[in-house]
């Protein structure tokens, strides 16, 4: 089954690149939480939408990298125009991002590519997030409130850590058990799509878990959005280097994405995304 | 000023296949048709191939020191989808347009460049078109100056350069190559050395306007590419990283040909 | 590990030019000649002329992104001096030597890489020596896969790539070159990804040992170039900046090995 | 006339590049005064040596610069090893090292090259400095005491706080008359040759500066010695990038100076030195 979005769910992108100012930046078990003060951009980011970003003092240390800027979902926005991001410092870019100070200059360009659609007439939202990828659900139970049911799966209590940005008692599973369930949050899933009569899914997370999700889904017949995952160099549509396989050929997901319907996918596993 | 006849507002273009004006549009709005935020003094289209082509698979992107290695592979529309669905968004942009095409056949121009034989390609695009032809040269010939003369006395009209080096990266979980097409092609401030001195060199060999790019990012590194000797520059990579790159680079190329005029009038006074 | 026959206790040289053990041993005392201490696992010396040379006038440096461009222009002793003064010092090195010699006139080898033909100019040196000899190649050459196999058929025992990449730089006052030799070399890692390039390609083209250069500045980017089919890798430019870059990388490179090991055992385990 | 040292005034560099701790780093009208605290290294550089500095972190920021560590003279050393550099900020790598903070791991390797030589029996040693060229001879200063006459030049009061480094009292010239004599320090040169029976010279500054005090002392046949500068990548040998131009070739001068016997040029206007 298939989205069926009236319009593409794209707030525009003021042109060229900005400075926010960071506001706060704090630890959240595995993760930080970085608040930038984006004054002149819009108040009104679609979630799914990200933000290409990078520190505007040093960016680009030793062995010349961080070079180009760095991908990120919002996961929240708020009315001053306070942007949150949640970061897993993974390589370079991210370790810098992770040690901004507030006070600090943060270049972004954004909002960026094509968010989530709203689910179809009398489906339920069940948000399925993975790890890092629960960032933009959260601005996305921010917009449907209780109707959405959360799941999310992460691999240790420390990353679980992120589950505190969700309003109301989401579903959990850790890998080890340490906080909700032991195992896999496609199995919260499957449970969840059990007791849904007509379910839709809102899903971001490691490429194996989207790819577990699209094929659940799939089986079922269930609408599924994905927000997927490349290497970016500029977010906007210029360097064509974010392509990923659909049904159609390859698009790029920063203006064709980064949320995807799921009937448009032989896949999920995105050559070459992912830590 | 002038290029091949075509009269332009300034000298800062985009480098073929860095920018895509039409997606821009899509991200950016209409601001982005507006003259003074459009962020090129001309646009050159993404290379055009005869033939629609989806380009190499992904990955398709590696950072390198103070550089990027692609390996995109040239996707396009091929040459009627262009036509009909581009072109007549291209149109309405407010800079002129400079159409950036492979060949009738690709193999034909993507040798261009290895021998001076070649010539004959840019001939045969000369006597199909009344339009300044351009040629853009691969900085991978032993020797760009022969291979720019070659086309010159072919007929082209400007000669534009770098294209982008030949570079390679591993992934480090498989310790293969990480590119999806092998090797991919080095940009960015890394190889601005390389483009300065091909350009330098070109320049001194031919009499047409010369098109100068390779690592350039900020209005300093424009003048030095002028200082070598180009007519015009074209910012490819730096595009990536701030979406109105070319705004600011001209920005800051005012500000320092201002400064230099002021020097010079201080020290002609001292 | 034995790279033609002569048995190196690790994989990592010097590059040609980029380290003078007797200045070195000025500056640093008789500390640099333990085994231990000192940076190579065998010993290349500047490249050797017939005839003394004075080198490039100055200026001969200049700095670009993650780069250095050199205009030093081989200056040297001379095959006499080089014997009679050099040779009976770098004799007291605790590592293998190799002598890095230009032909017997300089415009011979200068060209070696440009054509096939050169092929020639290797026979004379094979001919004249028993030791190995190893063959530079130049990156600017069109086909560097082609040129190492010309190599290799005239018999050299090995080759060794990269050489710096012509580059050039401007003085920002005088807005003329900078460097006393008007173009210099780039090397650092602003070129990592081109020499990985083509020592990946070369490597898969010849069946003689690769010795791999060109930005390597950690034990990681050496792991690379052994991962890209060189049998040897050899550092230049960060020896400028950390004079026992040779050691660290030598180190680092062991953890990595000994990591990778207890990998793999790990995922044997699993 | 020539200086005729004994032996070469070189103290041996410990193998490769170590870390110091930043201790202090202080304003010194318009230069700063940056202190760090060599554990591991020889307590007796000679005068004039040099070391090659960068900083263990952001050594290399926006477009990949600097990247080769940068020659200091060292200005004074302390029994606790602490050395004293006297910094002008005029490039990225000064800047960088001109905000380091104590605490701040700083990368050197040294001492390099050889310094100056003792002056000949009975001569009075006059030390000249032009500008950041004073630096190197704070430390002659401190080894040869009262007998030594120090002549320094300035471009301005601020970069005249320099002075303030040397005990007694230094004769002074500025640019612009504000502290001293207005003028060039090579008119004060002048005088106290006149005023000396045998003089030696020791001096260090800008190219134009060192060219006069060159050929002023030829032309009284006084032997000079001259700490010249050129632009180094290594500082050891190894990249034969920091010639200049001798009456005997091109010497290096990071191994065969940086203090040269003023009889063996033709000039020291060096090519490429110097801001
Ligand atoms: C639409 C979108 C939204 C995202 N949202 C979030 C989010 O909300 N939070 C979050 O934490 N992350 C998010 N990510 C992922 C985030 O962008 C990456 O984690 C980040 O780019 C990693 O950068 P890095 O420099 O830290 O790591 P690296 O992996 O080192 O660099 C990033 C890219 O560089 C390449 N690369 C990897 N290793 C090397 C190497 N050794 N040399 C050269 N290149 C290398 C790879 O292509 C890699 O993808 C998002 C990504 C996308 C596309
Ligand atoms: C033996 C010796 C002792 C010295 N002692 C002192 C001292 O005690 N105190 C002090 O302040 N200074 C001293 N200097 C000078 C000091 O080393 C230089 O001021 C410093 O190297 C400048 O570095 P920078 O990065 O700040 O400036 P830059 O000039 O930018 O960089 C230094 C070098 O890079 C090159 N360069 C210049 N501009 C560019 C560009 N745009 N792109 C690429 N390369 C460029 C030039 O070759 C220049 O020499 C000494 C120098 C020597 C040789
Ligand atoms: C992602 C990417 C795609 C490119 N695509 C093209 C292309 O389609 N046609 C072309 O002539 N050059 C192409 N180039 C080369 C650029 O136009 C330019 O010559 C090169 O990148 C050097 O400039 P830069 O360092 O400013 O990027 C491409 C470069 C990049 C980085
Ligand atoms: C200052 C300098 C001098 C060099 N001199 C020589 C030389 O005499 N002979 C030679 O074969 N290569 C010479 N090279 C090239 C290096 O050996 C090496 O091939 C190149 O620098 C790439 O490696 P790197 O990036 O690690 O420096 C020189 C390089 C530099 C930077
Ligand atoms: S990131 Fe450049 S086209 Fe998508
Ligand atoms: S600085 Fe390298 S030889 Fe002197």
């Amino acid at each position: 089954m298939r989205f069926a979005p009236s319009s593409e769910p794209r707030t525009l992108a003021p042109l060229g690149r900005r400075t926010a100012q960071v506001t706060a930046n704090r630890d959240l078990g595995a993760y930080r939480l970085v608040s930038a003060h984006d004054a002149s951009g819009p108040r009104d980011p679609r979630p799914g939408q990200f933000y290409m970003l990078a520190a505007e003092d040093r960016w680009g240390g030793e062995d010349g990298r961080p070079f180009v800027p760095r991908a990120f979902s919002f996961a929240r926005v708020r009315e001053d125009g306070t942007l949150d991001f949640l970061l897993e410092a993974v390589g370079p870019g991210t370790r810098r991002l992770a040690e901004l100070e507030p006070g600090e200059g943060l270049w972004l360009s954004g909002p960026l590519g094509i968010g989530f659609s709203a689910a179809p007439e009398g489906a339920r939202p069940l948000l399925v997030g993975g790890g890092i990828g629960t960032a933009p659900l959260v601005c996305v139970q921010d917009e449907l409130g209780e109707e959405a049911e959360v799941l999310i799966g992460f691999r240790s209590s420390a990353h679980a850590a992120a589950a505190a940005l969700f309003a109301g008692a989401p579903l959990i599973a850790t890998d080890d058990g340490s906080v909700g369930r032991r195992g896999l949050v496609t199995e919260l899933l499957r449970g969840a799509m059990d007791r849904t009569e007509r379910a839709a899914v809102f899903a971001c997370g490691p490429a194996p878990m989207l790819e577990a999700v699209r094929a659940l889904c799939a089986e079922r017949d269930v609408p599924a959005q994905l927000a997927l995952e490349s290497g970016m160099a500029c977010g906007y549509g210029a360097c064509f280097g974010c392509v990923v396989p659909t049904r159609g050929g390859y698009v790029r997901l920063c203006v064709d994405g980064p949320v995807l319907d799921a009937a448009d996918l032989e896949s999920a596993l995105v050559p070459g995304a992912g830590h | 000023m002038d290029l091949c006849g075509v009269q332009l507002r300034g000298p800062v273009l985009n480098g073929s296949g860095t920018y895509d004006a039409i997606a821009a549009r899509r991200t950016f709005g209409d601001a982005l048709l507006e003259p003074e935020s459009f962020p090129f003094d001309a646009f050159v289209s993404k290379t055009i191939t005869l033939e629609p082509r989806q380009g190499n698979p992904p990955p398709r992107l590696w950072e390198s020191p103070e550089g990027l290695i692609n390996s995109i592979g040239l996707p396009n529309k091929g040459l009627e989808g262009f036509l009909r669905a581009d072109l007549p968004l291209l149109a309405e942009l407010p800079v002129p347009l400079i159409v950036s095409v492979m060949g009738f056949s690709r193999d034909e121009l993507a040798h261009l460049a290895a021998a001076v034989g070649e010539a004959a390609a840019v001939e045969r695009v000369r006597a199909a078109t009344e339009k300044p032809v351009i040629v853009k040269l691969t900085p991978t010939a032993a020797d760009p100056a022969a291979v720019a003369a070659a086309a010159e006395r072919s007929g082209a009209d400007a000669v534009s350069l770098v294209n982008t080096l030949k570079g390679m990266a591993l992934d480090p979980r498989t310790r293969r190559p990480w590119l999806g097409g092998r090797t991919g092609g080095l940009s960015g401030p890394a190889i601005r050395p390389v483009a300065l001195e091909q350009v330098a060199t070109v320049a001194a060999r031919v009499r047409v306007p010369v098109i100068g790019m390779g690592g350039i990012a900020s209005g300093r590194d424009a003048r030095e590419f002028l200082d070598a000797g180009a007519a015009c520059v074209a910012v490819g990579t730096e595009s990536f990283r701030d979406p109105s790159a070319g705004l600011r680079i001209a920005r800051e190329f005012g500000v320092i040909s201002r400064q230099e005029r002021g020097f010079s009038l201080a020290e002609t006074v001292r």
